[in-house]
């Protein structure tokens, strides 16, 4: 891996970093996602071609350290239902068998490319028969048609979508700021008052939730909405402010482009 | 007299057994892929037990000649294939390279697919953690996995395995010869550090401030 | 003195003859074509007929050896082949013991060059996405393909198309009465994966709920 970072409190390869931070030789607190994702910005502008297995490489690790960071920045502590708690730790254990699992087929990955590397020092012989025995080969066409041929060039030349710089790990983004704004304009002047809990009940994906709460964030922004939370980490409240008019393509302006 | 004919017997077998192993050089000379035991069994009339002892005896014997070729037992078959040590000569022979490397990502779901097959797709993304349709597609058109069964479970998922071409690329004569997977488990002191960074902080509620915000 | 230097000389010269003939062997066992001896003299930087003299003397030993293969000059250059004395075991071979189908990989290739021909082997590789030389001399051995021009271009590859014996075995007069590819559609699912390559540089956040989830 090429790609080196600086960071006040490490400088070195990238995938050093998540070892280090594993090690709990650097701290994920001060590492700044922000730097690093700079840094590698910069080394694949100054890159001649664009090293494709350099930049997945840096999602997959980009992406765990996201994720290791985000767990640590989740609000706990005395006040956790005890349901919510056992679900931390249980989410927890499972990450934690996910990572190892993880670890285990890398290791083993290295071993298949020793062994890939070592076999790939040998040539299979490959001549084939021999002038004198030409004539004997079965016929291989048996039951062959056009339409086969047909598929099989098909299939040949099908795109490889191999090629792609797969970002699944990160989740996949299903909403949109714009359409939870919309969904808000619509759902909030009949609800009127709100908790924040009650407007994400049924979403799954951290994402979706993320999303609901800059569109409610902008909608505050806009003074359409008003936002209280008493306690720290707790029950957020959400309430429209009826008087307000709203034309909505004015809104979703903000968003395009 | 008995004893005559016992050594008239063992002759005319090591005899038999020069003729097997001459015809199973003439053979491996011109087949394209490695030549199971089963189908010199079939050829000879002989038990393949019998043919595992020869063709073992034959890998022995050209090792032994050092020579710039070896015979070898491979993905579930015997082949004759240049010597390592003489790589340097052939790929400068060979001007067209071997097929290209395999990116990292498909090394691993490679590795996931020979440790755990049969494995359907989404069991392969479940441990990657990742989409690994793009890379299955390349392992698959690569020659490298296949489509191997289907799940009986509901859905019938299509299962993968590796084919033999992977067993030739690794040099492994099948699956079995691969190492164990418990080598590769991180030991202790891994897994501890890995769980010490998931560690959900109890007491202290420090959100620093970060410059991502 | 003298002598021991020339008898150092000596030795290391049976060595380095020694290394040449292993080098040889290698490349003999992995050569598709008989290899004329130019090639080697130019590969080792030793003249030819050095080369010719080494390789005579392998010729010798390969027939002294009574081995089922054995090392010939043939058509300019050197190759192993089967032993005539073989030949009934090598036709049963092949009449009892190979595929009588078209492996995939057969499958597509002969496909690539019927809709693309003229073609050179390198190109039918890009396609393919794997090396295709063993594939490819297969066909051109069972009479499907076979070299029909060379390229203009620069190295001049030679180009491949399919034989007069392919059209008879389709049943069609010419290439143009293959059915035509037509556009091609990808399926949902390369559309789909394609589409995903196309997010990361994608701005906008809308992006289609996969079932990946």
């Amino acid at each position: 891996m090429a790609v080196t970072v600086t960071t006040p409190v490490y400088e070195g390869p990238f995938d050093l970093l998540l070892d280090l931070i594993l090690r709990e030789e650097v701290e994920l607190y001060e590492v700044s996602l922000l730097t690093i994702v700079d840094a590698y910005l910069e080394e694949l502008e100054n890159m001649k071609e664009y090293d494709l297995e350099l930049a997945t490489e840096f999602l997959l690790i980009a992406a765990i350290l996201v994720e290791l960071k985000a767990r640590r920045l989740l609000p706990s502590g005395n006040k956790i239902d005890p349901d919510d708690e056992f679900g931390i730790w249980e989410e927890r254990d499972l990450l934690l068998a996910k990572l190892v699992e993880c670890k285990t087929f890398k290791e083993a990955a290295s071993q298949l490319r020793e062994l890939s590397q070592q076999a790939s020092l040998s040539w299979p012989r490959r001549a084939g028969l021999e002038e004198a025995f030409l004539s004997l080969t079965p016929d291989l066409l048996e039951g062959v048609t056009k339409e086969d041929l047909r598929e099989a060039c098909l299939r040949a030349i099908a795109p490889r979508p191999s090629i792609s710089v797969n970002t699944e790990h990160i989740a996949p983004i299903k909403a949109t700021v714009v359409e939870a704004v919309r969904e808000l304009i619509e759902e909030m002047p009949r609800t009127g008052s709100v908790s924040f809990k009650e407007l994400t009940k049924g979403l799954t994906d951290r994402i979706e939730i993320v999303v609901r709460f800059l569109a409610i964030l902008e909608l505050y922004k806009q003074g359409v909405l008003e936002i209280d939370q008493i306690d720290s980490f707790g029950e957020i409240n959400v309430s429209w402010c009826s008087d307000t008019e709203i034309a909505d393509m004015d809104l979703l302006d903000i968003y395009e482009g | 007299m008995s004893e005559e004919k016992a050594k008239l017997k063992m002759i005319s077998d090591i005899d038999a057994e020069a003729h097997i192993r001459r015809a199973i050089e003439a053979i491996l000379m011109v087949a394209i892929d490695p030549v199971p035991p089963s189908i010199f069994a079939q050829l000879f009339e002989v038990q393949v037990d019998e043919i595992e002892r020869i063709c073992n005896s034959m890998v022995d014997h050209y090792t032994e000649a050092e020579l710039g070729f070896s015979l070898i037992r491979i993905a579930g078959g015997y082949r004759f294939q240049s010597n390592p040590e003489q790589a340097q000569w052939v790929e400068r022979f060979i001007l067209e390279g071997q097929s290209r490397r395999l990116t990292a990502a498909a090394m691993e779901t490679l590795a996931i697919v020979a440790y755990k097959q049969p494995i359907s797709r989404a069991q392969v993304s479940a441990i990657r953690g990742v989409d690994v349709e793009g890379v299955m597609r390349n392992l698959q058109q690569r020659g490298l996995i296949d489509e191997v069964s289907r799940d009986t479970g509901p859905g019938n998922a299509v299962l993968y395995g590796t084919t033999q071409e992977f067993l030739e690329r690794m040099g492994i004569d099948s699956v079995a010869g691969l190492p164990p997977l418990g080598e590769f488990v991180p030991g202790p002191e891994v897994v501890e550090a890995l769980e010490r960074s998931l560690r959900v902080v109890a007491d202290e509620v420090t959100i620093p401030a970060t410059e991502e915000g």
